[in-house]
């Protein structure tokens, strides 16, 4: 039981902070915050300065060098993390192919796909988005129809239909599954494919999320030609492939604790503010207050105790939906206990129209028990697989 | 002891909601959010024609001469559908605190504006204070598009030009609510009546906009609850409509309960607001607290089981929810109401509920519990 | 809409008032509180003073006179309810028959059974107990195996065991049901039973529950004889019979809203005590407090609007599992958020070993999401038959 | 950074979690209920020879020398198995206030009552005072059985002989917990040390307290969530076992989310204690609150889920469910933790929190937040 970090851990700190604070995107240098990046310029935005991390090697700390990263643990990763969020800097746009698809790359992809897709997936050159649910397959992703059919021996053709492709109206490629063998049924006879949104049969039509911006799309695919060489994995082996990709999703990969624990500290802040000014109110809310930045701090603990697990050769399983369920009521609970603490001035707009921080923040926590598997789904998944409850 | 509607007061609310079925539809709705005012004159012409805005107006000038009990029929109604227009501001809160200052104040204009309220030639908003003392301006609902603002403070009460006193508009989160700035201290109005026998009326401005809100939200909790079953019963994954599902089936089982234990405690608002009741303050939170309970769990469920497609301004159910989340904090959200019915019950106000019964700033004041 | 009582309601209400303050056991007058009514001196106690109401005809206010009645309408009861619980009068043994039975032996009880059975139940020199759970027949009621034969033309040969019977270790008679077709399954081929506890053949086991005392019992039923004119209803109608018990057990009958709504006002005393040590801790607990509190009330109003709907001609329907869930969580809200009020003090015993009021509040509060149909049935029946959902 | 147990501390958690299996049944429970302490001599005894008494007595006075942490893991596992010996009283406040009196006040008799601990001839119950005026008395878990009692205020500590102070004892609904009401006045005690220097020593009792009690409730919850999870693998319902339903899975699967996200917490609590670290009171009352939380919905749940058969004391559920009522409100409440931890986060103490600090009255300031 050690809870010091490393002098190196130390080290890493102190640079990654030094770097942050000097080029974060900010009010007071006169370089942000970013527009939305759900907007073109926005999107455009968050590109330049996620090249901008990649070319002082901050975009993937804890990949190999060889790709733009550093070769680091997971527990720098986690430091970084808690430094990026301390920051105020940029969501990253990149966040789909970065934290979910190179992580699937990196144990199911040829040498020369990794070569090929993760450095411009590093820079931001190629934006990533996810083509799994359908209109018909959310909850019950085994339930895609979207057909790949085997064109001659170097190439599949695709056609169907993805939905609530994240990023999807400004993304340059999507990682989606297609049902390859067209006699199987749920899990089987799926391929997991890499394909350019700009390919030939590709239409995106983008979708307002609830704050009227574009933040996910519809696909489709209308006779895509694709290569053998963009198949992710065996043919067939779609499934365990995403599998994979899903633990990554549920899981420490994309939501590290950083982004709660700096939640819950704003939280306190704003608490500390009403009670400045009404002291009875205040310590009505303080209940949910220290609720929710207890519960974050306990995200960030347990995220440390399954990074000294990873770390003395432990894997992680469905311990995932845990932290799922775990993390997305964590960010509901913080942004909600914030609008309380508001009032009617939670709902004000901008003047340019979008909703202020909390009430944004808010509304992207509602999607948390939604994406990524419902948190009905990830119940289940608990109590069949960690419980051991009859199915 | 009755509790609850009679055939004739079913029946005024059954007319309603075929015309709010007829005439706000969701289109309506989104077409009311692209507006420059986020609702529909032409509409509010027809509700007047109806007779509805003059619910509450006394029938010598021109109204229906019924009550706030019947007015809280009408919003609920007016809430499932999610009608943009500003009912609430205007034909509950406006016409009963313009009927008050006719009856107990003989205020000259009262009568003018009663009839142009019945006749859908005026909008009223109102706004409270907590006291006589200008503030750097507050922001109330529907002010921007109004005709006339009343403001009501514990010790008095004004009547202002919107043309003198509204410095801004802000938009809201619901594209149908826009928030005006109303500064009293540029207008240098002298207010209509002030002194102590201002309190009471304005105590009633506080109890009138939450019971007629509190309507309202019951609707809206009701509307969110039929779209999810609605969908629930179509939408299929794993070979089953997820309605089937127990976990679904339960989370709109509790909504359904919230829904319906809110309802009574409405009416019973309604009823003690419209007698005079000595208990119509802490019934007016009670049913507050109650019905933004209810509406925001309801807009929680039916987000969560509408899925990602909830999630989309393309689905109709953002336009009921973030009304819901609106109105849960208008006129007091679920903690100030709790914490006044709290300071009604224990006999020495206790000290964390010091100052609790005082009419709200109607801003400042508006905490919202957001689930 | 007419928010007022009568002048008959109010001096009805003034009259129980008088009768109930000159006659409650209590400590001033030296006459309570009694013993615990699962204790057997306890059981006595309760029993004399059920029958000390039946003489003076408070007992059973709404049934015709004739059984011992006023004949008073459902407000009335509303009434006299508020000012018995308001009182602090003793819980009442006989609830199960007086509330339950009751309303059932006057919708399906023959004239005989009527003037048999409905006056010693009121007096409560019969007190009754339910017996309809078995076993493997909990939530699942339409499981029952306990068998009733037919024997000749005048009676029927009873086998079987009940379980969870309610003041089970001290009744004199037994309501249930028992499978009278031994071909028929689920709801089919049930005959509702009227059995004396003295009959041979009957062996009762107390059960110890939470509180360590035999609030309820087994029954084991070994070769019972028992006449014709002691089924309730037509043999094989026992589930349609038992559904009409069932409506008074969630609903409105058993459950008058005045034991809520005294509750919650003391909650409101002990919450004023602790503000006047602790101001900030009680501005924690104002929320919980003032939620409860708000909750008894909606169920007070909710009440009312259902005896109005009552009144006006209308029928109870499937609202009874939504009063059920209502009720059962608002009870358990008022008594755990005194607990939280109380702190450690809650769980000190008496000299006697007795739990305290609050915490013996709270423990029979647990019992309220189980009994009568667990709070998961009454969300299906909600879900299904409210508000239509698939099955 | 490493947050967890090594192998050598796994294997002495899982070597405790084998001696409880076998000598620490429902039926041992039961038997303590009925004795006259609420917990057995000899179970004592036999805890004291596998060594667990003397986890954290330093080996100079026979002890393994361990730290707090070690001590939380062994907490853990008594909880699972529902131990009713005074185990975080003697082992873990006990020792380690002794621990600390030797070492930094240098108290004369503290090696003395070390070996007795690690030997299992000695019972040390502590308690904690707002401030050094004597009280009317306090209430203190198991200092009537005990040979030492210990009283630490904010600016003095006791050491008493329970012969000299413990006035009464009332059981607990829990029937292995009593409570001895001990009297400082009566005693006419000393102090073994006074003045500043004590704070620190003070809040390291209720930080200890806190962190090994909720270990325990980590234990309980988890061993609660055990017994619903194989009741409801057995019971049929409707033709199907009741775990096959998704109302019960999901209830359950709340329960592990909040069981294993507390977890860690505790062991953080439990390293921050044994390293003094800075954070180390937040640490502990983020533990406790979390614990509490974990334990008590652990509690509903499976009562909820075991039915009828849960409301009897023939099932063993109730022996866990009200061990974990009683020590969610042992060493502070969620809610005392929850404001001590805002208390923490804010650079000035902001009004609502003042004064929560101090180490709290054992008794009269734990307050119980039950579900």
């Amino acid at each position: 039981m050690d809870l010091s970090f490393t002098p190196e851990q130390e080290a890493f700190r102190a640079e990654a902070r030094a770097w942050l604070e000097a080029n974060v995107p900010s009010v007071s240098r006169g370089t942000g915050p970013l527009p939305s990046l759900d907007t073109p310029e926005g999107f455009e935005a968050h590109r330049a300065w996620e090249r901008l991390m990649f070319e002082n090697r901050w975009s993937v700390v804890s990949w190999p060098q060889r790709y733009g990263g550093r070769g680091l643990g997971v527990m720098e990763w986690l430091v970084f993390e808690e430094e990026y969020w301390r920051s105020g800097a940029p969501l990253r746009v990149g966040q789909n192919g970065i934290f979910l698809l190179a992580p699937t790359l990196l144990e199911f992809g040829t040498p020369e796909q990794r070569e090929r897709f993760l450095p411009p997936m590093a820079s931001a050159e190629e934006v990533w988005c996810q083509g799994w649910s359908e209109p018909d397959a959310g909850s019950d992703l085994a339930g895609i129809r979207s057909r790949a059919d085997r064109r001659g021996s170097d190439g599949w053709v695709l056609n169907g239909q993805k939905t609530w492709c994240s990023r999807g109206a400004y993304a340059d490629w999507l990682f989606g599954l297609f049902r390859s063998d067209p006699d199987t049924e749920r899990h089987r006879g799926l391929t997991y494919f890499l394909v350019p949104m700009d390919a030939p049969g590709v239409t995106v039509r983008p979708i307002a999320q609830l704050d009227g911006e574009p933040g996910f799309a519809e696909v489709f695919f209308d006779d895509v030609e694709v290569p053998v060489d963009q198949v992710l994995g065996e043919p067939g082996q779609g499934w365990e492939v995403a599998m994979a990709t899903a633990g990554s999703e549920r899981g420490l990969n994309l939501r590290s604790p950083a982004r709660y624990t700096v939640a819950a500290n704003r939280l306190v802040e704003l608490w500390s503010e009403v009670a400045s000014r009404d002291r009875d109110l205040a310590a009505m809310h303080a209940d949910a207050v220290a609720s929710a930045w207890i519960d974050a701090e306990a995200y960030r603990l347990a995220t440390y105790a399954a990074a000294t697990r990873l770390a003395s050769g432990g894997k992680a399983g469905s311990e995932a939906s845990m932290n799922k369920i775990f993390w997305s009521e964590t960010d509901l609970a913080i942004h909600a206990t914030a609008l309380a603490l508001l009032g009617a001035e939670a709902e004000l707009l901008s003047e340019e129209g979008r909703p202020g921080d909390w009430m944004d923040g808010y509304l992207f926590s509602l999607a948390g028990p939604i994406y990524a598997g419902t948190n009905e789904i990830q119940r289940n998944v608990v109590a069949e697989r960690v419980l051991g409850l009859p199915r | 002891m009755r509790l609850g509607p009679d055939l004739d007061q079913q029946e005024l609310a059954g007319a309603f909601r075929s015309f709010c079925d007829k005439e706000c539809s969701a289109q309506h709705i989104r077409d009311a959010w692209d507006g420059d005012r986020g609702w529909s004159t032409e509409r509010w012409k027809r509700l007047a024609e109806i007779g509805v805005l003059g619910v509450r107006v006394p029938e010598a000038y021109g109204g229906m001469g019924l009550s706030d009990f019947e007015m809280a029929l009408i919003a609920e109604e007016a809430g499932r559908m999610a009608l943009p227009e500003p009912l609430v501001d205007t034909a509950a809160v406006g016409a009963g605190l313009l009927d008050d200052l006719d009856r107990l104040v003989g205020w000259p204009p009262a009568p003018g504006w009663l009839e142009r309220v019945a006749s859908g030639d005026a909008v009223v908003a109102v706004g409270t204070l907590d006291s006589s003392v200008a503030s750097p301006g507050i922001l109330v609902h529907a002010a921007g598009e109004a005709d006339l603002v009343l403001l009501a403070a514990p010790d008095a009460i004004w009547a202002l030009d919107p043309a003198d006193c509204v410095t801004e508009v802000r938009r809201g989160l619901d594209g149908t609510r826009r928030f005006a700035r109303v500064d009293l201290g540029s207008s240098r109005a002298l207010p209509v009546v002030s002194g102590e026998q201002v309190r009471s009326i304005s105590v009633a401005v506080t109890d009138r906009g939450a019971t007629a809100t509190a309507a309202m939200l019951v609707g809206l909790g009701a509307g969110m609850l039929d779209m999810a079953v609605s969908y629930a019963g179509q939408r299929r994954q794993f070979g089953r409509q997820i309605g089937s599902f127990q976990a679904v089936k339960h989370q709109l089982a509790d909504v359904a309960v919230r829904v319906e234990f809110a309802r009574p405690a409405v009416w019973r608002a309604a009823a003690s607001g419209a007698s005079g009741d000595a208990t119509a303050s802490r019934d007016a939170s009670v049913a507050k607290a109650l019905a933004s309970q209810a509406a925001l769990l309801a807009s929680r469920t039916a987000l969560q089981v509408h899925g990602a497609v909830g999630y989309t301004s393309e689905c109709d159910l953002h336009l009921w929810a973030k009304r819901a989340w609106s109105l849960a904090s208008a006129w007091g959200d679920v903690t100030f109401h709790r914490r006044r019915v709290l300071a009604s019950l224990v006999p020495d106000p206790a000290p964390p509920l010091q100052g609790q019964a005082q009419p709200m700033d109607t801003f400042r004041a508006d905490r919202g519990a957001l689930l």
